[in-house]
């Protein structure tokens, strides 16, 4: 694991559903510490691409490798632990559990005591639970959802219920995280209080983040570099500035140029 | 607190003597349990219109819906709680075997009405004190068949189709067997469906195949009556024979009259049987319930008089004496024949067999235990 | 046209809708502005009839319809594009708009209106006996919203139509709000996407919390000091 | 000849299947409710054929049709009384209501009328047996296999075609989109309650005329065979409940013939897993994954 | 100190059960009780095990399976075999119907694992079957006509077993993995997402689930003199649903509610033979339409007593829609 690997390389990769190729030859290369957006047209590819990269689907082309390890074919909580993370593009937090649980379900994979130690109530199991809760009352604080701790995630606002599935994605411990379009139904206000809360979360935590978002403002304001899908395929690559005035991508997503 | 009616039947104080009938009113046996009921209900309703020295018997019903468990439930409660000073059985072997241990444990003589695994009365040699029955048990009737079938039609192979649910036509199927394959006759079909099939048409043609010249069909009409219908229906057209389980006027409906020619059962009571006592209580019993009476109907009110029979003996309604008297039962006249409880608790009665021609059953010929 | 008058709306015992009042006239585009689970979406299931008003009265074209069913109020001419499009996903195209003009009997006027609909958006032609399910977001969208001009509205309800739709199409699909307005369909339009909204509006209201808080000409709130801050991100 | 014998054994019991399923799997793919009642639907269908060949006098057509006539209403009543109230509750509350709706309809019938059979009248339907190089056939079972195909394509037509089967569709996918097209929520469930009823009720008549045997409890056999029948070939998918229905017959008939009738239904069940293991929505069902 | 604080709550449900047991205890040797009563305590206490074994599937870990009695028969089976033809003792005979059905929950848990919703069900239920009529055609154990199995189910096995089944479920759901179970049941393609093995979890649900229905299964077995294959179709795997679904999925308390209710109504019905099954689907059907979420909804016993002490606007499950 040298420093010039970078932390995701994707190399050709595809998928095809039926005869549809919703994903082709998809070149990516993330360096740790980055923050990239993946923007294009609806139905570019841009979700079947996290869903490549996190293992729901199977690619059926071409290789990702995290660190240099190779991803393919491995269960999608495998790839979780290894270091990828996600949130989803409809919400999808465990609704009938408390805020503080869905955040307990991400650390399950540290948890050290086994089934029997639970079962039996053996100190093991008292210390691991402590030690998670105290973990996850910590990490909420950070997140300013400590208020909401034993609420049901299903009776947040909807806004809250989005910063939590970011939270929860960070508490499985990524080295990647991936968000899928976090300022969908916000208003530019909240999408502003997002853009905080990004910028926050590459302070505290040392991660990489890929970012699907339609909000241009987002993410011409926060992405070092962007990626362009469009037709399963990447049309363009390169900084904010440079997208924003590449004619291809003007034709198939951004109309005119935007302010 | 622990229930219990002030008015106790078993003492032999009151007024009323209660009897237990713990039955199969729901569940996948319902029909059975149902007819035994209400023959024995009839038998009770007629029994109390003189009554047994002064005094009537009332019956307390439970539900065991088909299982063992409930059936268990339901023996208890009436052992228990209802404190009866008898119990009629469920119509089902297996249900009645989840009562034998109750009836024994709280001194309450048990009798199933149409239970015939032999286990019930005497389980490894002993013989369950409390408990008796008023059917036959299997093997006299396989026996009569297979001699009839080696008899009457020379018979060299031999088909058995089973109901595999039913002890009943296990032990009639099992005697058979031995009786005709002692006699130098061959099984060259052995079949089994399970109760509530309706299809037979795959096993049909498999026996069919075998070519037998005889098929011994023990089980219930309800099944049977479907069984002959697409036997005949397949072109099985051999001599088909069976037990008392045949007998319902609605097997003649369900199979229809042709199919049912050259059929044969072996009986004790038939619901075409010119005798008077049997003529009366299928008159009794279509006035009643608007039905012709089937054999768990028939048993289950002849329970009732052997009951009232040894209730009438004993003097006193007290289980103890009840038992006692219950066997000592001898030669009494019931609807499916002359009874006498032998030493297992278990009746003896003749058979006779019978013959359907175009619907109807004719009396071929009868044969008493040896 | 259309006058909500005090109305009340629960969820349980949730109160979502508190004594919201508001107008729409003839011909106008009005829009609804306001936070996430101010109420907005809720507001319009009522005018629509999926949802019950506990109190209050909803006057159109004078008669009340509040509280009437669904169905009714569609035979009056009202249609609603509901939040996240709400394609029937397992149909085609073409029968999702078969479906559109589910209560009409004329064979004649719903022909043309089909016709209207593939000139207004071509798109739907091209892909007429697809699934809807397999459409993108912003082929669904259009869809939804063909589906809805198939009931022939005089009032159309449009929930948050911009909603993860790409650039591109946010602004196809604003262009073509202003052309059904044109032809004479009035709109209320519920948007997060404020400034784009209160472009192509002619009135507007906030929506806070279950409340009307602020209402008024769409340029006047356009340079309210307070709508700037509060929805369009401005400093 | 034998084996063909026994394939058409299979197909005739088979089609007694598909005839029950192909109501069950409307209702099942539009209500999305796994109506355990529909067996016992399909037994009042059998006692009230019985009853109008019998009492009415008759004959087997108008019984037929007096059946559906009346079994489409029983459905609609049993919709609205017991299932409309649980239209928002879970799927699975709504399972146990139906398993009460079918508890009541099969006691409350025994308890009104008994549990003993009945048998219907013979040559209600004329019986031929027609032998080709001797394989035996019933008139009866083609007649039902001929009846199973037919509805089938009527049913596919309805609900794939016509106006009222668009309407079941798009408030099967999407309630509250429905009501916004202007579609009568409440009628067109009901609707499909009457067909999918009147189906079993049909269903009933032509069973009791071919194995003439009815009783109270007849419907739940059937009908679990007819839910495994639905399950097999899709759920929803009408053509795929005819399928699952012959394929289940098939498969007991050859289990039987190979002289395991004892194991018939534990075959079945062994192959409708094995089936489901790999292909988990049926053999007609689109494996859609979940879009994510 | 959440966790003290349940501790404490947990040390007090112990000392009430003691209390109960000896109550029971108490009136059982005195002969206050009559065999009726005694038996239906007995039935309560395994309907008990069975109903809460099946939450740990259906209701924490979403798994739709309605065979549950196949394991119930398993474990019956295994038991009585264990006792009857092998004369071993009955504690042994407990242990082995309770492990024997933990590999059927493994066997069947496996090649469920892809399916999902009704085609789980339909599996589960067709596995019930399967076991059913395998037990039929084995001669060992009687094949139709059923196994004699002597009477040695008594009141403290019954509670220990009880106690045991609600324990365990209950330590297992308040743990992580319990979360981890519960996370498939919301949304198993976030706990994918999140690092859940939900496949793992899937079957340890369907083998703890499976391994306290076959003690059920033994002490079923003990109490009832025989047990017949016809015992175990799925209606009974219906009865034990329905416990679970009334009570509230999700509910270990409500699971439990509902077994005692259910036991109780069914034993009170059997003064009415006749009509017994009517009343009871009638009142089956209007306990789902008053109540579809159940009797305590998801909710556990112990949350009544600290109601008081939730946050302001708190979780409020009443989801009656103003819906037209
Ligand atoms: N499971 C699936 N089966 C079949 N087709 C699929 C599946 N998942 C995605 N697709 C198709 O793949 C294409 C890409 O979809 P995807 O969801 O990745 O688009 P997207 O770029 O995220 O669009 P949007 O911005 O609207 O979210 C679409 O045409 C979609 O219909
Ligand atoms: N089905 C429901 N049950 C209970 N509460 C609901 C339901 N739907 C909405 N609510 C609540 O009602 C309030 C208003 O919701 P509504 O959907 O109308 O908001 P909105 O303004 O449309 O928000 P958004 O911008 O997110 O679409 C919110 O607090 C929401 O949580
Ligand atoms: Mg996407
Ligand atoms: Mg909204």
């Amino acid at each position: 694991m040298t420093t010039n690997t970078p932390l995701l390389k994707v190399d050709n990769a595809g998928i095809q559903f039926g005869g549809l190729k919703a994903v082709q030859g998809v070149n990516v290369e993330l360096d740790r510490g980055e923050l990239v957006g993946l923007i294009g047209p609806n139905g570019a590819g841009k979700t079947t691409f996290f869903n490549l990269l996190t293992g729901v689907y199977v690619p059926t082309e071409g290789s990702i490798s995290l660190n240099g390890e190779k991803l393919n074919k491995q269960a999608p909580y495998k790839i979780t632990r290894k270091g990828i993370s996600r949130t989803f593009q409809n919400i999808r937090l465990f609704s009938e559990l408390s805020v503080i649980d869905n955040v307990k379900v991400a650390y399950h994979s540290l948890a050290k005591h086994s089934i029997a130690s639970s079962i039996f109530r053996v100190p093991g199991h008292f210390s691991g639970e402590t030690e998670m809760h105290e973990k996850a009352v910590e990490f909420l604080k950070i997140f300013n959802l400590d208020r909401f701790m034993n609420e049901k995630a299903k009776n947040l606002p909807y806004g809250q219920q989005r910063r939590l599935e970011i939270a929860r994605a960070l508490a499985a411990n990524p080295k990647l995280l991936l968000l899928d379009e976090p300022a969908a139904g916000m208003n530019p206000q909240e999408t502003q209080e997002l853009m905080k809360l990004i910028a926050l979360i590459r302070e505290k935590f040392d991660l990489t983040v890929l970012l699907i978002e339609h909000d241009m403002a987002l993410v011409m304001g926060v992405c070092d570099r962007i990626y362009v899908l469009d037709h399963g395929q990447l049309i363009a690559q390169g900084t904010p500035a440079e997208i924003r005035n590449d004619p291809k991508v003007i034709e198939a997503y951004l109309g005119e140029e935007v302010s | 607190g622990c229930g219990g009616a002030e008015e106790s039947g078993g003492s032999g104080g009151g007024k009323e003597i209660k009897i237990g009938a713990n039955v199969e009113l729901s569940g996948g046996v319902a029909s059975y349990g149902q007819s035994a009921s209400q023959g024995l209900q009839l038998a009770v309703d007629e029994i109390n219109k003189e009554g047994i020295d002064g005094k009537k018997l009332k019956i307390v019903k439970v539900d065991n819906k088909s299982d063992a468990a409930e059936a268990t439930n339901g023996a208890l409660k009436l052992a228990t709680q209802d404190k009866v000073a008898a119990i009629v059985g469920a119509a089902t072997s297996t249900n009645t075997l989840a009562q034998v241990q109750i009836a024994t444990d709280n001194k309450i003589p048990l009798i199933t009405p149409t239970g015939t695994n032999p286990d019930i009365t005497n389980k490894d040699g002993k013989v369950n004190e409390y408990v008796f029955r008023t059917c036959f048990i299997d093997p006299f009737q396989g026996t009569v068949a297979a001699n009839y079938a080696k008899d009457e039609f020379q018979s060299k192979n031999a088909a058995v189709f089973i109901d595999s649910a039913s002890d009943y036509s296990k032990g009639l199927a099992k005697a058979f067997t031995d009786s005709y394959t002692k006699a130098g006759g061959k099984i060259v079909a052995k079949e089994a469906y399970v109760a509530k099939d309706t299809d037979f048409r795959a096993t049909l043609t498999r026996i069919k195949s075998a070519k037998p010249d005889f098929i011994f069909l023990p089980g219930y009409y309800e099944e049977v009556g479907l069984i002959v219908k697409q036997a005949r229906e397949a072109g099985i057209d051999v001599p088909i024979m069976g037990g008392d389980g045949w007998d319902s006027p609605k097997l003649v409906e369900i199979a229809g009259n042709e199919a049912l020619n050259n059929t044969f059962i072996t009986n004790h009571y038939s619901a075409a049987d010119p005798d008077e006592k049997i003529q009366e209580f299928v008159k009794a019993y279509k006035a009643k319930y608007k039905d012709t009476p089937d054999g768990f109907a028939a048993l289950g009110y002849d329970t009732g008089y052997m009951l009232a029979d040894a209730i009438k003996r004993a003097g006193d309604a007290s289980p103890e004496k009840i038992k006692e008297a219950l066997a000592k039962t001898k030669d009494l006249a019931l609807v499916s024949g002359n009874v006498t409880l032998n030493e297992n608790h278990d009746p003896i009665k003749s058979a006779s067999i019978l013959k359907y021609e175009n619907g109807e059953q004719k009396f071929a010929t009868k044969v008493d235990p040896e | 046209m259309l006058k909500v008058d005090g109305i009340n709306v629960y969820y349980g015992n949730i109160q979502a809708i508190k004594g919201v009042s508001l107008e729409i006239n003839e011909g106008e585009i009005v829009t609804l502005i306001g936070a996430n689970g101010a109420g907005k979406s809720t507001l319009l299931k009522t005018i629509s009839g999926l949802l019950k008003p506990k109190q209050g009265k909803i006057v159109y074209e004078g008669k009340s319809i509040g509280g009437k069913a669904a169905q009714t109020i569609v035979k009056q001419g009202i249609s609603h594009v509901p939040e996240g499009r709400r394609v029937f996903a397992n149909m085609t195209v073409e029968e999702n708009l078969q479906l559109g003009a589910y209560l009409r009997k004329d064979k004649e006027g719903i022909k043309q209106d089909l016709d209207k609909v593939f000139e207004l958006f071509p798109r739907l032609l091209e892909r007429l006996k697809q699934q809807a399910g397999t459409l993108s977001g912003g082929e669904q969208q259009m869809l939804a919203m063909g589906r809805a001009l198939m009931a022939k509205p005089r009032l159309l309800l449009l929930d948050e139509p911009s909603m993860g739709l790409a650039p591109l199409l946010v602004k196809t699909i604003f262009r073509i709000i202003e052309e059904i307005n044109q032809t004479g369909t009035t709109i209320l339009l519920v948007e997060q996407n404020a400034n784009l909204a209160l472009s192509i509006a002619d009135r507007a209201y906030v929506v806070e919390t279950g409340r009307i808080a602020l209402s008024g000409d769409a340029e006047e709130l356009t340079s309210s000091e307070q709508v700037k801050m509060a929805y369009l991100g401005g400093h | 000849m034998e084996l063909i014998q026994q394939l058409i054994n299979g197909i005739s019991l088979g089609s007694i299947y598909a005839l029950i399923a192909l109501g069950y799997t409307m209702v099942y793919g539009i209500v999305k409710l796994i109506n355990f009642a529909h067996g016992d639907v399909f037994m009042v269908g059998a006692f009230v054929g019985f009853y109008s060949i019998t009492l009415l006098d008759l004959s087997f057509f108008p019984a037929l049709l007096l059946t559906m006539a009346v079994t489409a209403i029983f459905g609609v009543i049993i919709e609205r009384i017991a299932y409309k109230p649980l239209r928002n509750a879970t799927r699975i509350a709504a399972l146990i209501t139906a398993i009460g709706v079918s508890l009541l309809i099969e006691y409350g019938f025994i308890y009104f009328r008994g549990a003993q059979p009945e048998a219907y009248p013979s040559g209600v339907l004329p019986t031929e047996k027609i032998s080709i190089l001797g394989v035996s056939i019933n008139s009866q079972s083609i007649f039902i296999l001929c009846t199973s195909v037919v509805l089938m394509i009527i049913l596919q037509f309805v609900v794939h075609k016509t106006k009222i089967g668009k309407a079941m569709r798009a408030v099967s996918f999407d309630a509250e989109a429905a009501k916004l097209m202007g579609i009568n929520v409440n009628n067109t469930i009901s609707a499909t309650f009457a067909i999918g009823s009147a189906l079993a009720g049909a269903a009933g008549v032509i069973f009791g005329t071919y194995y003439s045997k009815i009783e109270p409890l007849m419907g739940i056999i059937p009908g679990l065979k007819a839910f495994v029948a639905a399950v097999l070939g899709g759920i929803g998918i009408i053509p795929g409940a005819m399928v699952g229905g012959l394929l289940l017959g098939v498969v007991e008939s050859l289990v039987s013939a190979a002289g395991y009738s004892l194991w018939r239904d534990a075959v079945a069940f062994i192959v409708l897993i094995l089936i489901l293991i790999f292909l988990p929505s049926g053999l007609f069902g689109k494996n859609r994954r979940e879009k994510v | 100190m959440t966790i003290l604080k349940s501790a404490k709550g947990f040390w007090l449900s112990i000392l009430l059960s003691i209390i109960l047991f000896a109550i029971i205890q108490f009136l059982i040797i005195g002969e206050y009780l009559n065999g009726f009563y005694i038996n239906t305590i007995f039935f309560m206490g395994i309907n008990i095990i069975l109903a809460v074994s099946l939450h740990l599937i259906i209701g924490i870990t979403g798994q739709f399976s309605i065979g549950h009695a196949g394991f119930l028969a398993v474990g019956a089976y295994a038991s009585a075999v264990v006792s009857m033809k092998l004369g071993l003792p009955f504690p042994l005979a407990i242990i082995m119907g309770g492990l024997v059905a933990a590999i059927a929950g493994l066997v069947i848990g496996i090649p469920s694992l892809r399916l999902k919703g009704d085609y789980l069900a339909i599996a589960t239920l067709g596995f019930g079957e399967i076991v059913r009529i395998v037990f039929l055609n084995i001669d060992y154990v009687g094949g139709a006509s059923g196994l004699q199995v002597s009477h040695l189910t008594t009141w403290p096995w019954v509670f220990v077993c009880m106690m045991i089944t609600l324990l365990v479920i209950r330590n297992f759901t308040n743990s992580t993995h319990g979360r981890a179970c519960i996370s498939i049941r919301e949304d198993e393609t976030a706990a994918d997402a999140m690092g859940i093995n939900t496949t793992y979890y899937k079957v340890v649900a369907f083998v703890i689930g499976s391994f306290f229905a076959g003690i059920a299964g033994s002490l079923y077995a003990h109490n009832f003199y025989i047990i017949q294959p016809s015992n175990f179709g799925f209606l009974k795997s219906f009865d034990i649903l329905i416990y679970v679904v009334l009570g509230g999925l999700g509910s270990m308390s409500g699971a439990v509610v509902a077994a005692i209710l259910l036991t109780i109504i069914s034993t009170f019905l059997q003064d009415f033979p006749e009509t017994r099954m009517v009343i009871y689907s009638i009142l089956l059907i209007v306990m789902m339409i008053y109540r579809p979420q159940g009797l305590m909804g998801t909710r556990e016993i112990t949350s009544f007593f600290k109601k008081k002490k939730s946050v302001e606007g708190g979780p409020k499950d009443d989801n009656q829609h103003t819906v037209a």
